[in-house]
């Protein structure tokens, strides 16, 4: 079974890999390039946790080939911030406790941010439907939804 | 698991007719990497369609219609508001299909070609009288979607053969169509019962209708008598009724994990009456 | 004396006696003495109880029985 | 509602940023799957496709023969003489001469990578004869259902029960008939719950190394590393000593991670590979299939109530079957379901069942929720008919403090009574309904618990302090526990780093379960910081040439108590530190206990739900929550715990539910079809968080963790009966049931 050589830019980095073509996107960060931030949750699509931007679109990355990378652009949570200066979301995510035992966070953070990059001002029923996806067994959603909210408030107030 | 990108169809139809074992075509992948992950496909060829021209497009035909690449992720038709305005009922179909994160990827024809009756795009499609065209080792051939599905997880396709295209007829005025499915959350389920209903009027009574069924029966079902049920009404109380026995009535659904008998026969006719009265409004204007 | 409150089902190796009366100062002692009295106890003591002392479940065997109190025994308590 | 002591801390119940915050949005922090070593190996598991076969034989060699094939295993390799619950924690690792249950596991390989394992695992053949199975906890009691153990009932069991039941219990006070008697009206009725899953986001997953001299390592996301250890060298017979368990990050638990179920095929394959470390992760369906649901039950409730809303006289008869092992939690159910009531008449009957399902694990209030659906439900039916508002009668008969618990000893300090009174003047009571929507309440409860603790804290020389704790953070104690322990030594929150350690750093501790992270861990801490600071005022004295009795801890530094004590400046902590060296050496602090002085927390919950008539479809238009959390110590956390709580019940109540197909396999091992709540199913969670200190407790903490998902599955029965006339007895309330019993009442 022979393996795909796949060169593919990963939160900016030019990156190469060998991919087995049955390998997922999702074992391709996490096994060969050690990016673990993207979890595991099901494997099928239902729960979010892998979520990654592929060439800006919201995608499972668990639902990705790690093939079907190749000559793409990959966003994942390991990118999110600026260096040290966390992007609005994640510190709102800190400050409004939305996240328990963390598992689903990255997901959750990668859509959410997707979220407002494609809609700055959106209503909560608009926050939960876009994050339907995402599964958080820990908080009930309620300070998530609320962590988001106040984070799109706050870029909206940056970019006004 | 050889992975292939060929470039354009006949490509593509060559090396599924040459391939010895199992083969598998890859656009959006979401149903097709489940059931590889699942164990439940192992595929000795995959065969990548999205380096072929034009499959992530959505143009405009000469007859006033709609062309839908085979790649075209869900998230893609519900961008495009020309699509959005002819047939919202078929988009908002697919776009019910998975999470956000699904419709960056899922399909219109992976849909179809999963050839599960509860899919959710795919009454849409049948009530707008939509075809596929398929591209085979010997040429293409054009027929229409709702003779696709032969029966769950089976499909009309030859060996060899794949859908290159979707083709929606040119909606016309005074038209509307509409899809609802019933499931127990709000996302991120199956269909228990889907209904989709495209309409036409003349004035306020209808004048031409069709009306198609999902989940209720081994596939995807146009219900002709249902639509027999509203054309020449004016969608009055008890016409709806009429529609929702016709409904009903056309239903030969199993108790499964996601639903009963009982359950999918009398959703079926709720749903198809609700559905109906949305695409009569978008047939009066209506852009909700 | 300590009086020990027994969950019914228990009555079987008690000879019918709900409330059972021990000599022991602690928890540990009482549990020694019913198994002593009534060895039909033993498998079910030994597969873990809780021991409650005037409301209270014991940390240990050797929490202390005041004269008087109140000692119910419970199936192991734990959680999720 | 807060006591008046409780005014004066400094940092207790403000909300700072939790210490491992940034690790955990930025994707650094690392989970069970996240572990890696060089030399790794990847494990697969082959598991049962049958719910109940004998396994005639198994032929591993073409798995063996396989390229990158390290290791294969099977029962054959495990320790035999096992007894007791240390054979079921084998038996239930690795099949031995039957699999019990649809994926139950019975072969597992190592090799050099996920994908190879994978093949080997499906070259692996067994030949089953495939036996009858029973899976519905009613069929199970029968007196002819098929056999899941001979032998396996246990000594409460009297002659003459059917097969499958293993464990017997009946309990109670007063005479019940008398009470029912005395009622001026008499209800029973019968309720089914189906088994739940926890459905933590984070599947199992552990990487396990065990050489040939029988030492270990094991690093494993779980709720408690030295319940792994014992559990793994009992099932594998090593000595517990020789293996290390390190706790990763978890990703949920609710009770489902505090036992082992694959952890010791890890260490088996590694041992057979060489001590080459072994890498085991499930899959979603692996852990819906094989790892802890919890139970299933069925349940008969009788109840008689004056028409003043006075509970006469209760009985519950309750069976539950936890899969094909002992241990469902009749017990806890039966103790919980009639706690927050006075009742001078009661009685209990409980049957643990065994049937062909995996092995129960707990879940958040092992059995609680179970049978407050089925009492809570059977009053607020009563409490219709007798035109008894529910609150009140809740009120009327609330226990408070020095009655006698429904189950038999005496309530300590409670907050029941507070906890209706914040209910009843709570604003969505009063917001009006439309039409199809209904309101229910209900109240639950929950005792907490205490466990095995150890605690160590150290001063670091700059006079900021490290707490290690052997508690697993699931949901936020490492800010509660840093909190306290700051409090403590008046030192700012950030000045306190809180570690979770592995089992070579301290005593046993037992598992981040029973809602005592906080209780437990935090209470030894703050004993831990006590004898710091004891030590840290004997220094200060001793620099000063006074008695250390002389000297008292404020806001942070040793000072004089008092004039008669001598005039000197107070020495902070970070001088204490600074010359710690030349004063005595390190300062540290250390508890271990199993703490007294545990607080049960009650809660009362109050629906708002809108049901469409036509498909059965229920929408939570309003949730609110009001609960008894002692003192929160960071309150953010305490709402969290409430909201995971109630959304998790409502998950219960509506749609979640193991589905068997007639082949006795589990039909819904994805999350498409194990239906847990998603973002939009849910409205915001209103809660209230109630504060009746528990005097157990330095800070008066009660365990919050587990009384949240009691009541929904109650209150959520009651506000669909009140929207649509309609009782649903049968969980979960899905809407073809919603339907049919609309339907059925000619609605």
């Amino acid at each position: 079974m022979s393996k795909v050589h796949v060169t593919t830019s990963v939160n900016g980095d030019e990156v190469e890999f060998l991919a087995d073509p049955r390998e997922t996107l999702l074992d391709c960060l996490r096994d060969h390039i050690g990016l673990t931030g993207s979890k595991e949750g099901c494997g099928t699509g239902d729960c979010g946790a892998c979520s990654v931007t592929l060439d800006g679109a919201l995608v499972c990355s668990c639902l990705v080939l790690g093939v079907e990378a190749d000559g793409k652009r990959v966003e994942t949570i390991e990118g999110m911030a600026d260096g040290a200066e966390l992007h609005p979301l994640q510190r709102k995510f800190i400050e409004h406790a939305a996240l328990q035992c963390g598992f689903c966070t990255p997901g959750i953070l990668v859509a959410a941010k997707k979220l407002l990059e494609t809609n700055p001002n959106p209503t909560e029923e608009e926050v939960r439907y876009w994050l339907a996806g995402n599964l958080c067994r820990c908080t009930g959603y309620d300070k998530i939804i609320r962590a988001v909210m106040d984070a799109a408030a706050e870029l909206r107030q940056e970019a006004a | 698991m050889r992975y292939h990108t060929p470039t354009t169809f006949e490509d593509a139809a060559q090396l599924a007719a040459r391939a010895k074992g199992l083969t598998r075509f890859l656009a959006g992948g979401t149903d097709v990497l489940v059931q590889m992950r699942a164990g439940m496909v192992q595929p000795d060829d995959l065969i990548d369609l999205k380096k072929i021209a034009g499959v992530s497009e959505i143009t405009a035909t000469d007859d006033g219609g709609w062309r839908i690449g085979v790649a075209v992720p869900g998230i893609a038709l519900g961008a495009h508001e020309g699509l959005c305005a002819d047939w919202p009922g078929v988009v908002e179909g697919m776009e019910l299909v998975g999470s956000t994160q699904i419709q960056g990827r899922a399909t219109l024809t992976g849909n179809l070609c999963n050839g599960s009756p509860a899919a959710d795009s795919v009454p849409g499609l049948v009530a707008a009288g939509a075809s596929v065209e398929i591209t085979g080792p010997d040429g293409t051939r054009t027929v229409p979607v709702e003779d696709i599905p032969v029966s769950p997880g089976k499909t009309a396709l030859e060996a060899g053969e794949l859908i290159s295209a979707i083709l929606l007829p040119p909606r016309g005025q005074n038209a509307g169509d509409a899809y609802l499915r019933f499931i127990p959350r709000t996302e991120m389920d199956i269909a228990v019962v889907g209904s989709a209903v495209s309409l036409r009027l003349d004035g306020d009574t209808v004048s031409d209708a069709r009306v198609a069924l999902g989940a209720v029966a081994p596939t995807v079902k146009l219900v002709p008598e249902a639509a027999e049920a509203i054309i020449g009404t004016t969608l009055d109380e008890s016409a709806l009724e009429a529609l929702a026995k016709a409904a009903s009535a056309a239903c030969s659904p199993i108790d499964d994990k996601r639903g009963t008998v009982a359950f999918r026969t009398e959703v079926a006719g709720v749903l198809t009456k609700r559905a109906a009265l949305i695409a009569k409004a978008r047939a009066k204007g209506d852009t909700a | 004396m300590v009086a020990i409150n027994l969950w019914s089902s228990l009555t079987r190796f008690t000879e019918g006696a709900r409330v059972v009366e021990v000599e022991a100062e602690t928890v540990g002692g009482a549990l020694d003495r019913l198994v002593a009295d009534y060895p039909g106890l033993e498998p079910i003591i030994e597969a873990g109880v809780s021991v409650v002392v005037d409301g209270e479940v014991a940390p240990n065997r050797h929490t202390k029985v005041p004269e008087g109190a109140e000692v119910v025994l419970m199936q192991r308590l734990k959680g999720g | 509602m807060a006591k008046d002591e409780f005014k004066e801390f400094k940092l207790v119940g403000t909300r700072p940023d939790r210490p491992d915050g940034l690790d955990k949005v930025t994707g650094r922090a690392r989970y069970g799957a996240d572990i890696s070593a060089p030399g790794m190996l990847w494990a697969a598991v082959l598991r049962s496709p049958h719910a109940h076969a004998r396994i005639v034989k198994i032929d591993t060699s073409k798995a063996e023969a396989l390229s990158g094939v390290k290791a294969v295993i099977t029962r054959a390799d495990f320790p035999t003489g096992l007894t007791g619950e240390d054979w079921n924690l084998q038996e239930n690792t690795m099949a031995g001469e039957r699999a019990l249950y649809d994926g139950h596991a019975v072969a597992a390989v190592a090799a050099t990578s996920k994908l190879r394992a994978e093949e080997a695992v499906r070259l692996i053949e067994v030949e089953y004869e495939v036996l009858p199975h029973v899976i519905d906890v009613d069929d199970a009691i029968k007196p002819d259902a098929p056999v899941i153990r001979e032998g396996a009932a246990d000594a409460t069991v009297p002659e003459g029960m059917p097969p499958n039941v293993v464990r017997y219990m009946e309990f109670g006070r007063g005479d019940v008939e008398a009470g029912f008697a005395e009622a001026d009206l008499v209800m029973e009725k019968t309720y089914k719950t189906e088994a739940t899953h926890q459905g933590y986001i984070e599947p199992h997953a552990c990487m396990g190394q065990m050489g040939a001299d029988g030492k270990g390592e094991m690093w494993v996301c779980t709720q408690g590393q030295w319940f792994i250890r014992k559990m793994c060298a009992a099932v594998l017979g090593l000595e517990t000593s020789q293996l290390r368990v390190t706790p990763s990050e978890i990703g949920g638990g609710f009770g489902g991670k505090t036992t082992i179920f694959m952890e010791p095929l890890s260490l088996a394959l590694s041992k057979k590979a060489g001590g080459k470390p072994v890498k085991l992760v499930m899959s979603r369906s692996e852990v819906l299939r094989a790892t802890g649901p919890t139970a299933s039950a069925s349940m008969d409730v009788k109840i008689g109530m004056k028409k003043d809303g006075t509970i006469t006289g209760a009985r519950a008869e309750f069976r539950m079957q936890g899969g094909a092992f002992p241990g469902s939690p009749v017990d806890m159910a039966l103790y919980c379901c009639f706690a927050p009531y006075k009742l001078e008449n009661v009685e209990h009957i409980g049957y643990d069942v065994l049937a062909n399902r995996p092995k129960c694990a707990a879940y958040r209030a092992p059995g609680s929720p179970m049978g407050a659906f089925a009492v809570e439900s059977l009053l607020d039916e009563m409490c219709r008919e007798l035109d008894v508002d529910p609150l009140e009668m809740r009120l009327k008969n609330a226990v408070r403090e020095g009655d006698t618990a429904s189950y038999g000893p005496k309530y300590g300090s409670i907050g029941l009574v507070e906890t209706l009174e914040a209910t009843k003047a709570h604003p969505n009571l009063s917001i009006p309904l439309g039409p199809n929507q209904g309101r229910g309440i209900a109240a639950g409860y929950w005792f907490n618990h205490n466990g095995e603790t150890s605690v160590s804290l150290a001063i670091s020389e700059d006079g900021t302090a490290q707490v290690s704790v052997g508690t697993p953070d699931i949901g936020g104690s490492r800010a509660s526990i840093a909190l306290m322990t700051a409090e403590t030594l008046g030192i700012p929150y950030e000045d306190v780093r809180v570690n979770v350690v592995e089992t070579g750093a301290l005593g046993v501790n037992e598992p981040t379960h029973g809602s005592r992270a906080t209780f437990a861990s935090g209470k030894a801490a703050v004993v831990a910081a006590g004898h710091a600071i004891t030590e840290m005022c004997k220094r200060a004295a001793n620099e000063w040439g006074i008695d250390p009795e002389a000297v008292e801890w404020v806001d942070g530094a040793a000072q004089p108590a008092g004039d008669n004590a001598g005039k000197f400046p107070p020495m902070t902590i970070a001088e204490i530190a600074g010359k710690m060296g030349s004063t005595g050496g390190p300062i540290s602090g250390h508890h271990e206990s199993v703490p007294e002085g545990v607080g049960a927390s009650f809660g009362c919950h109050v629906v708002d739900v809108e049901v469409d008539p036509e498909t059965g479809r229920t929408t939570i238009l309003r949730y609110l929550v009001v609960q008894d959390a002692g003192r929160a110590i960071h309150p953010a956390y305490v709402e969290g715990q409430y909201q995971g709580g109630a959304a998790q019940g409502i998950g219960w109540a509506l749609n979640e539910a193991y589905i068997y197909g007639e082949d006795g396999r589990l039909q819904n091992s994805v999350f498409l079809d194990y239906r847990v709540p998603v973002a939009s199913d849910l409205p915001m969670i209103d809660t209230v968080i109630v504060e009746v200190p528990n005097p157990g407790h330095p800070y008066g903490v009660r365990g919050v963790g587990e009384t949240g998902i009691t009541p929904p599955l109650p209150a959520i029965a009651n506000a669909i009966q009140e929207a649509t006339g309609a009782r649903l007895c049968d969980l979960p309330m899905s809407p073809p049931k919603v339907l049919a019993a609309i339907k059925a009442k000619g609605g």
